[in-house]
């Protein structure tokens, strides 16, 4: 923690940290939140002049959107930094694949079922992902109070995993006993 | 030595910060002043911090007695009794017991009946106070924020793509935790059946009640397929997803979705 | 998109970029990608060390974790910055961080250690908590009976802690509050 009051160049380095560490548009009220109502909105602005103005010529540029302030990385960098992470095709969160394969495995399946399975509350965006992506959609309800829906896996799920039915995954029992047998035993 | 608590402790609506010296705990605040602790042993360990005594020459017969105070108190409040404080009590007991009787003259070397209990007070001991420097230390989401900046991504960005393999080892991964393993083995054929069980299901939310008849494709699914579509309707029906009527006997049976 | 073959000080600033933007630890190999195999291991390395003498006395450092490299905010201007967004990570409870100091301390360990160490059941919810934000993982079985799951800490653990490996948790020698050695008692 720093001695305050701030001086101008520590308001610029929290102002310029806040803003490398957001991960989305920062608005003037949210930049002068961590001074605590001691900052003018008038040395705010000129503070982000002066910061738009040190990073000329670098590697980000601080540049003003719809929502407020963000740094990006210059336009011609765009190209080297999209082949860290090719596959921008980000990935499933884990509860996401849990989740897809519980559908997958016994279904038709509630939210109820599905729940009880993991043992934690399932993110209604993780249904609503899945349900987007078509891999998942309604079969049916189940007759209970509530009449939850029963979801199930479709053809799409079928199509992006390259398989003709589900029977085509492997069943779980030979995994869980596969290091007990490999071979008969062999007679003496 | 006073034990800092590590949650808020109330008392009569005063704020605790350590735990009192004296024995006497108020038994409304006795459920308060249990969930202090994390068990018999951090409970142990608290009673002989507390008098400040030495580890390795533990009184026993008094902790075991102040031990016995508190399981007589959690009982008295109708205070639903974890095993684990009984069965410290015993541990107790039966170390107090063995170090009570005569040692046989030819057995030696017989271990301290209280060599366990101190080996499991101060491994108990290290675990707690690391678990306490773990705490304190900065993390990710608390004192420190990563850098993340915004760049233009161009490569073409498709949605998430799954393998087969992610998919397996999902499921892999929630069977291992699945506490009730035993219940959602499922084999290659339940699976077929399960397959299945969409299929009709999706059929009738189409176009309504369909004739039993006309759920099986005669001509063109082999007997195995056949099989699998019955054995599918017999497990919808067992489940409730699916009504099946009949006006009279030998007239057509007909399949519906359970209604809305 | 930059004239290639690109020239030191352009390098640099697609590293700077690159760490500034991934938002996690970026491995060698990682920051490798952006320049197609025309970068040295050796020349990589040598430029993460100039960055980060660059950012010395700056609202960022250049840290190295478990994973790789990441920028983030000096830790005197957390407080600062946690006014912007009061949402936090939440504590874990303390049977929660016993238990994962049980595991980060004598991994790889089954339930059955924990609790034969912490001397009560081991809640489910516990694990699952701590397995849904990645800092535990199941890396086997014990070959015993029930063969029960053996967890240890991820590597996204060691991160989150600002930790390079798991030999720099503080050492366990040091937390005896006094000297509790137990000797057998002298014969009378």
């Amino acid at each position: 923690m720093l001695q305050e009051p701030l001086n101008t160049a520590q308001m610029k380095q929290i102002l310029e940290a806040a803003l490398l560490t957001a991960g989305q548009p920062l608005s003037l009220d949210e930049l002068l939140r961590p001074f605590d109502g001691r900052m003018e909105r008038a040395t705010l602005r000129m503070l982000l002049d002066e910061l738009k103005a040190d990073w000329q010529q670098r590697s980000l540029e601080l540049v003003q959107v719809a929502s407020g302030w963000r740094f990006q990385a210059r336009p011609e960098f765009s190209l080297y930094l999209s082949r860290i992470n090719p596959e921008r095709q980000q990935r499933y969160s884990r509860a996401a694949m849990e989740t897809l394969a519980i559908i997958a495995y016994r279904q038709p399946v509630t939210r109820g079922d599905i729940e009880e399975i993991r043992g934690v509350a399932v993110n209604p965006n993780i249904m609503r992902q899945l349900i987007e992506r078509n891999w998942i959609d309604v079969v049916g309800q189940r007759d209970v109070p509530g009449r939850p829906s029963l979801y199930a896996t479709t053809k799409t799920f079928l199509d992006d995993l390259n398989l003709r039915s589900l029977s085509e995954l492997p069943a779980m029992e030979n995994f869980s006993q596969q290091d007990i047998l490999f071979e008969p035993p062999q007679p003496d | 030595m006073q034990t800092q608590l590590a949650i808020d402790v109330r008392i009569y609506g005063e704020q605790l910060d350590t735990i009192p010296q004296d024995l006497y705990i108020p038994p409304d605040a006795l459920e308060v002043y249990l969930e202090a602790f994390e068990g018999p042993l951090d409970l142990l360990l608290y009673l002989i911090r507390k008098h400040n005594l030495d580890i390795l020459d533990i009184p026993m017969a008094e902790l075991t007695r102040q031990y016995m105070d508190y399981v007589e108190k959690m009982r008295a409040t109708k205070l639903e009794l974890a095993a684990d404080y009984l069965l410290m009590s015993a541990m107790l007991i039966e170390i107090k017991s063995r170090m009570l009787l005569p040692k046989p003259a030819d057995i030696e070397q017989e271990d301290d009946p209280r060599a366990e209990l101190v080996r499991r007070l101060m491994e108990y001991e290290a675990i707690k106070l690391a678990a306490q420097r773990l705490d304190e230390m900065p993390q990710v989401g608390q004192e420190i924020v990563v850098a993340h900046a915004y760049f233009e991504q161009i490569a073409v960005a498709g949605p998430p793509g799954i393998s087969f393999e992610d998919l397996v080892a999902a499921w892999q991964a929630v069977l291992q935790r699945a506490s009730h393993f035993q219940h959602h083995r499922v084999g290659r054929a339940e699976l077929s059946v399960r397959e299945h069980m969409s299929l009709v299901l999706r059929r009738l939310q189409r176009d309504g009640m369909v004739e039993f008849m006309d759920l099986f494709d005669v001509v063109n699914d082999g007997l195995p397929k056949l099989v699998v579509y019955f054995l599918a309707i017999l497990e919808l029906a067992r489940e409730g997803l699916v009504k099946i009527t009949q006006q009279a006997s030998f007239s057509p049976i007909y399949l519906q979705a359970q209604e809305r």
